[in-house]
């Protein structure tokens, strides 16, 4: 209470009354496991923001398709059920990778991890292509709303591939036009997710580098841990994706 | 006074005569309104007070000078519940009449007469049924039920007369609605009350209140001519609807007599209400509800018509319904001077129109089911 | 009534600032800009939110003086348009929704709590950066021509009509929500991680609990207003016709999704401030605060509640009848615990040993002007008068009765409060005492008569009016001066006291805050020895025990 | 930074030090679980396609998203440990749902009950 205080180095006041820092203990935490504790809350908050993030494209595409239904079937037999399949496994096994990841690092078997975490990299990379794959499709037909975006697959669907397989019926063409929201939502949703991944590839590649010279092995984990919970997010909001993009009402042929 | 100088005074002489703190009540909804605004009032200067006077009086009691050592206190459950649940009840109270006005508000009477209102960036343009167009103001009787069919043409506007404390958004791509019945001839201000752009301050009209003879005059000195059914009969034969809509056999859409106001059964299962909305959008969107037994066929008209030969439309197709048109018969047209009286409705719709018009007119259009209070 | 002050307490006058404390650590620009330490961090905000307060200020003069006169003469009703809207965004996103958290947040939370700092220091340090960086974007759209769509960005008028910066601000706000959102962040996981021993919930201090409300707010409510953000970007852009009635979108939507921030973001703007009066009213009533758990519970509902009601935004915007229903009448549940705070706030007094510094005169204010804002609130949350009311400067008094005289007032509150723990110093009280009331004066006469002009029908938004209502609005216009000059004092004395105000010890108010307890300013890792906490929140006779005790040790 | 040098007791001490914190135990989740969800979620993943192409009527899309619910939760539980930790953090995963659900739920039901009319 006195108002010149002596001055007592932190570090020194810490060592005599507790236990040592180790290297990455941040100087505010008390303990280790404070710290963990701490940063693995943050992150779950963060994934919240996210939730609420997508959460507004959700209620968007949930509306729309309930306005506007035959657009949005006729939309999604434009998409590749066998690319979105392949991607929804791409991705999952990449959630698991990224899960065993974290095990490695918990049971510190350094070479294990990096195998994992390149895995990981890999399947994202993957799942990129074949979202290229997909874009490329869409923009070579002219289904990117807003750059002439063409009504023809829906107003003629025996001009078209996919709409012919899928045994489209000519749509009206009001309801032609409301496909273009559709893709609207495709691309903001999927483009969306991509995003994320994109950043996550990129957290990624970093790890690796950093998992190569040993960085998680030594017990301190929470990077490895958080950006596992960052990819299985991603890995959830695409579960979500693909059935409310690709299957929606793929028996009506 | 003489001391102040003559342009201040005049100044102020102007300010003190023309310094309303209340709007004038002109319509039948105002009172009731006010009442309710009054009451909130009275609830909120006794919350206030009750406030003021306990900051203040504990602030005398129990300064540091009288009261030097203060006594601590956990609070008290009985009065935490008191001042939750007696502000709770009063909130309940203005809910339950708020909603009730609310609803009288935007429910109108069944024998409302109608006027559309389009708002565009920055002009209000009103349609009367007998044809007759103004543009940032509205000319409506005294003592008469009155309907607004509103709807943009592009961003959100918001119709506002405060004289009647009605207000309702135009909204681009929907019809809403309003109604209210003025009490007192005189002219009021109207107000585009939703923020619309840059000339937003400038959408603003007067909405001119007659007494029926003035409005009768009014309304046979500015007609166009033509009705705004018989310009939505011109628009139906040249959009070349009659081709489908014809009332033959052999048809290819449906008879379009009678529908307004009718429950229409849908393809998609589920029934639907054909009121103006439900005309606009069919044909705008026509695919977006189809009616049993037709096929898809019908073209969309969006973009070929505008948001007036909407209007002429829907009130042409209101018109081709026997009790629509006892309906206006009773409320507009025996307004207008004998010879523009009726105004001839062409069309399927040839069954004895004044036969129907005695047996009717007590018969309200179906989903208003408002009568005037 | 400066013999009754606390402040002439003894250690006053043997008080000296303590030689090493968090400002004078480290020198030179460079140990501020990357700083991890909560107390520079709060410093930084407290400049840079004064700043862009003043910006937003000078646009509410050019408002106010354009309203003098019917016509719109000093300006165009474009330029008016690019003001109001600059005014409404720099006031909200850029002083009012980071003003109490940011700042005094910031400062006291982890000294309040025991802590050395915020759970994640870094992460703090970046919420500065992009609070700068959204609002220097922001300055930049206001110089290279502005944008006009009102604060709300209401499409399709933001997404087809205006030809303004609407991408550059709506960037700039994207940005600032993303600064508001990792500072909601850090809070949260400060309250639950870092209690120093002892710490329970229910031994914190109200000001934390209202700012871990209101965090819970800024996680949950602001990216919905990011993804509002990018959806009219795109609009604008590409055309995706989400929100384009032409092409089958509904424009109401992203109203849905605006309020579903905006409403809980209201509440961000409040319950920080409400955290404040907690805090003022107990010392400078000596007593602890009256049913703390009720007050501290009210935050938490109010923050839940919050999310509830974001369509009474939109009663007359074409929601259905049913919404109407549902939002009207949870908007008056919400409306509640906002009463019981301020009648729990109103029977702290009862018995307590009242003063009347800076900090109590704006407390006072906070409660009068608060409670007529939100009772105001109340007619606008009733649908039927709702429908009268609407788009009319009645909403304008309103939200500047709840946010100018209730959350403005409790951040001057607050700075005032702890200006001493901040900077070491006493603000001068005589000249602080006038300035508050130079406030709630001007604050009256320009805001009242709103109120009557909004009743008379007067819209928001407009730049020339009927002349009628003239003499209200050159009421307000002059209230409006007066108001300035009440915040311009502040900041001439406050900058004064840096130099010449009175040392003012550890604890000049004898509050029980452990943020007290410690140095003034603090040190940068603010308590030599973590604290334990062993009593509860306001706890006078705790208080009362140490000061016998060190007079025992000194003696 | 360093790592190598740290012995392994320390971290294993400072974790059992804690006493004032929410306590959690740091539960390693062992691969065999991983494998079965990885599996459980292929199944899934099948399931739903296998689904679409059923004529189910209106459950068709609930029957999509009743599988994806069920899969998402098994990644949280499982691959992000929510099913092993704290209380607050299943508490936290519940608020973020709540909200969104708040925000999808009171949204939709605008739009649903606007097709009532004016009633
Ligand atoms: C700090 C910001 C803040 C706060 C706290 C509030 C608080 C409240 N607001 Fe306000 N509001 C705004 C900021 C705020 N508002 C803004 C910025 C807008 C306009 C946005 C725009 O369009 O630009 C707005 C608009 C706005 C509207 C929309 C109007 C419209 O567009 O038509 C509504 C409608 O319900 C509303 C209601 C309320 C209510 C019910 C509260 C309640 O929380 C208030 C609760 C408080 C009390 C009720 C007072 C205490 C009570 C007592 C002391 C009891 C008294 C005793 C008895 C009754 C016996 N507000
Ligand atoms: C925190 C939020 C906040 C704050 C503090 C203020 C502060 C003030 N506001 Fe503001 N206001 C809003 C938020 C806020 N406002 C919002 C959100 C809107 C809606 C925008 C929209 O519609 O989109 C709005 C709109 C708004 C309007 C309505 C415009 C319209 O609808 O046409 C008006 C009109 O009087 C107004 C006035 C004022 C005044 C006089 C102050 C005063 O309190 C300000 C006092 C401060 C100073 C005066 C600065 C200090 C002094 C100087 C810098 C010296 C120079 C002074 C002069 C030249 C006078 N504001
Ligand atoms: C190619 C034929 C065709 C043309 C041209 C056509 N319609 Fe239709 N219309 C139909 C069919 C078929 C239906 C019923 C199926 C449906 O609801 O789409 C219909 C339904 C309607 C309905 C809904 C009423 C009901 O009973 O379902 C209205 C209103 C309508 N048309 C108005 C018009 C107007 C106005 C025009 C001209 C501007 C027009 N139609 C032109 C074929 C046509
Ligand atoms: Cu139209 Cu404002
Ligand atoms: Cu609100």
């Amino acid at each position: 209470m006195s108002d010149s205080p002596v001055l007592v180095h932190h570090g020194e006041v810490e060592i005599a009354h507790e236990h040592p820092h180790l290297p990455y203990q941040r100087h505010h935490f008390e303990t280790m496991a404070q710290q963990n504790d701490a940063t693995n809350f943050a992150m779950w908050l963060f994934l919240l923001t996210e939730i609420m993030f997508f959460g507004g494209l959700f209620t968007a595409y949930l509306i729309y398709r309930n306005w506007y239904y035959p657009a949005f079937v006729a939309g999604s037999h434009q998409l590749n059920v066998i690319w979105g399949g392949i991607n929804t496994l791409v991705l999952i096994t990449s959630s698991f990778t990224m899960a065993m990841g974290v095990w490695c690092a918990e049971t510190r078997r350094q070479s294990q991890l990096v195998l994992c975490l390149v895995l990981t990299f890999i399947l994202g990379l993957g799942f990129l292509g074949i979202k290229t794959i997909e874009y490329k499709e869409k923009i070579e037909k002219h289904h990117v709303p807003g750059f002439h975006y063409s009504l023809q697959s829906f107003l003629n669907p025996d001009s078209d591939k996919e709409a012919k397989a899928a045994g489209d019926k000519p749509m009206a063409l009001d309801m032609a036009r409301h496909t273009e929201v559709y893709f609207s939502l495709y691309f903001a949703m999927t483009g969306m997710h991509a995003l994320h991944m994109i950043i996550g590839i990129g957290i990624l590649g970093f790890m690796i580098l950093r998992a190569r010279a040993g960085g998680y092995t030594t017990g301190h984990i929470t990077f490895v841990e958080n950006f596992g919970l960052y990819w299985h997010f991603v890995d959830i909001v695409w579960i979500f994706l693909f059935p409310l993009l690709y299957l929606i009402s793929r028996h009506a042929q | 006074m003489s001391h102040i100088s003559p342009i201040i005074w005049q100044f102020l002489v102007k300010w003190m005569t023309n310094f309303p703190l209340f709007p004038p009540e002109a319509s039948t909804i105002a009172p009731q309104m006010d009442a309710l605004y009054f009451f909130m009032v009275l609830v909120s200067l006794i919350g206030l007070t009750l406030v003021i006077l306990l900051v203040t009086s504990f602030s005398i009691l129990y300064s540091k000078k009288r009261h030097p050592v203060a006594v601590q206190i956990e609070g008290s459950t009985l009065l935490e519940a008191t001042w939750t649940i007696i502000p709770l009840g009063l909130f309940l109270v203005m809910f339950v009449w708020g909603a009730l006005i609310y609803f009288r508000v935007y429910t109108p009477p069944a024998n409302a007469m109608n006027i559309y209102v389009v708002g565009k960036q920055w002009m209000w343009k009103a349609e009367h049924p007998g044809g007759q167009h103004e543009i940032n103001a509205l000319h409506v009787p005294v003592g008469r039920a009155v309907q607004l069919t509103l709807i943009s043409q592009d961003v959100f506007h918001s119709f506002s007369i405060p004289a009647f404390r009605v207000k309702r958004e135009a909204i681009p791509g929907r019809y809403t609605t309003v109604w209210f019945e003025a009490t007192m001839p005189g002219t009021y201000h109207l107000f585009c009350t939703q923020y619309c752009g840059t000339d937003h301050s400038h959408m603003v009209g007067d909405v001119v209140v007659m007494t029926p003879e003035d409005f009768k005059k009014w309304l046979s000195s500015s007609t166009s001519g033509a009705s705004l059914a018989q310009n939505g009969e011109r628009l139906f034969a040249s959009l070349s609807c009659a081709a489908c809509h014809n009332a033959r056999p052999d048809a290819r859409g449906p008879s379009l007599a009678n529908v307004y106001g009718s429950r229409l059964s849908l393809s998609s299962g589920g029934t639907v209400l054909a009121d103006d909305a439900y005309l606009r959008e069919s044909i705008l969107n026509p695919s977006q509800h189809i009616t049993q037994g037709y096929a898809p066929i019908m073209p969309t008209y969006q973009g070929q018509v505008s948001e007036e030969g909407v209007i002429a439309l829907v009130e042409y197709i209101k018109n081709l319904n026997s009790d629509y048109r006892v309906q206006q018969t009773t409320n507009t047209t025996d307004m207008l001077p004998q010879s523009e009286g009726k105004a001839a409705v062409a069309g399927q719709n040839s069954a004895g129109q004044n036969a129907a018009a005695q047996k009717s007119a007590g018969q309200k259009p179906a989903g208003q089911g408002m009568v005037k209070p | 009534m400066s013999t009754d002050t606390i402040v002439s307490l003894p250690d006053q006058s043997t008080a000296r600032i303590p030689k090493v404390n968090f400002l004078n650590k480290e020198n030179g620009l460079l140990s501020w800009l990357l700083t991890g330490d909560h107390k520079r961090i709060a410093i930084l905000y407290l400049i840079s939110i004064t700043f862009f307060f003043f910006i937003g200020g000078a646009l509410a003069g050019l408002i106010r003086l354009e309203l003098l006169t019917p016509q719109s003469d000093l300006m165009a009703t474009d330029t008016y348009n690019k003001v109001f809207t600059m005014h409404g965004v720099i006031m909200i996103f850029f002083f009012l929704v980071p003003s109490v958290p940011a700042t005094l947040g910031n400062f006291l939370i982890p000294l309040m709590l025991g802590a050395k700092d915020l759970a994640l220091p870094k992460v703090n340090l970046l919420s500065w950066y992009l609070y700068m960086a959204g609002g220097i974007l922001a300055l930049y759209t206001m110089i290279t021509g502005g944008v006009d769509t009102g604060w709300t960005f209401t499409t399709p008028l933001s997404t087809h009509y205006v030809n303004t910066n609407v991408l550059t601000t709506g960037l700039a706000v994207f940005v600032a929500g993303f600064s508001s959102i990792f500072t909601g962040l850090n809070f949260i996981v400060t309250i639950h991680k870092m209690r120093a021993p002892g710490m329970t919930w229910f031994r914190m201090p109200l000001f934390v609990w209202a700012h871990y409300a209101a965090s819970i707010l800024m996680v949950l409510g602001t990216p919905v207003l990011a993804i509002a953000i990018v959806l009219v970007a795109l609009e604008r852009t590409i055309g995706i016709g989400v929100f384009d009635p032409t092409k089958g979108g509904d424009p109401l939507l992203f109203q849905h999704l605006f309020w579903f921030y905006s409403h809980p973001a209201v509440y961000i703007m409040i319950l920080p401030g409400m955290g404040v009066i907690s805090e003022t009213i107990s010392t400078f009533s000596r007593k602890r605060v009256f049913g703390y758990t009720a007050v501290a519970f009210s935050s938490v509902a109010i923050a839940v509640f919050g999310f509830f009601v974001w369509a009474h935004h939109m009663f007359i915007m074409g929601i259905s009848n049913y919404s109407m229903l549902v939002f009207s009448l949870l908007t008056m549940l919400v409306a509640v615990p906002s009463a019981i705070k301020i009648f729990n706030w109103a029977f702290t007094l009862y018995k307590g040993s009242i003063t009347f510094e800076t900090p109590m005169l704006y407390t006072f204010g906070f409660m009068g002007l608060f409670t007529i804002g939100g009772l105001t609130g109340v007619f606008l949350g009733t649908s039927g008068t709702d429908i009268h009311l609407t788009e009319t400067y009645f909403i304008v008094a309103h939200f500047h009765f709840v946010m100018v005289g209730g959350m403005l007032m409790a951040f001057l509150a607050g700075i005032h409060f702890w200006w001493p723990k901040m900077t070491g110093r006493m603000y001068p009280e005589k000249i602080s005492q006038l300035a508050a009331v130079v406030t709630f004066i001007g604050f009256n006469l320009t805001f009242f008569p709103q109120f009557i002009l909004g009743t008379l029908g007067m819209p928001r938004r407009y730049a020339s009016y009927p002349p009628e209502f003239q003499i209200l609005n050159v009421f307000s216009t002059a209230g409006a001066t007066i108001l300035g000059v009440g915040y311009l004092l502040p900041v001439l004395y406050l900058t004064w006291s840096l130099k010449y105000g009175a040392i003012a010890g550890n604890n000049p108010w004898q509050a029980t805050g452990l943020e007290w307890q410690t140095q003034s300013p603090p040190l940068t890792e603010n308590f030599l020895v973590t604290p334990i906490m062993d009593h509860e929140a306001y706890d006078y006779e705790w208080l009362d025990g140490q000061k016998q005790k060190e007079v025992a040790s000194v003696g | 930074m360093s790592q190598h040098h740290e012995p392994v007791e320390a971290r294993m001490n400072d974790h059992d030090s804690q006493g004032n914190l929410e306590e959690h135990e740091h539960h390693i989740v062992s691969p065999v679980v991983y494998l079965i969800i990885f599996a459980a979620l292929l199944v899934g993943t099948a399931l739903t396609v296998f689904a679409s192409y059923l004529e189910l009527g209106i459950l068709n899309p609930i029957l999509a998203i009743a599988i994806a619910v069920v899969k998402a939760t098994l990644v949280v539980l499982f691959f992000m440990h929510v099913k092993y930790s704290s209380k607050l953090t299943k508490l936290t995963v519940g608020a973020g749902m709540f909200t969104f659900l708040i925000l999808i739920g009171m949204t939709l039901s605008d739009y649903i009950s606007r097709a009532w009319g004016r009633w």
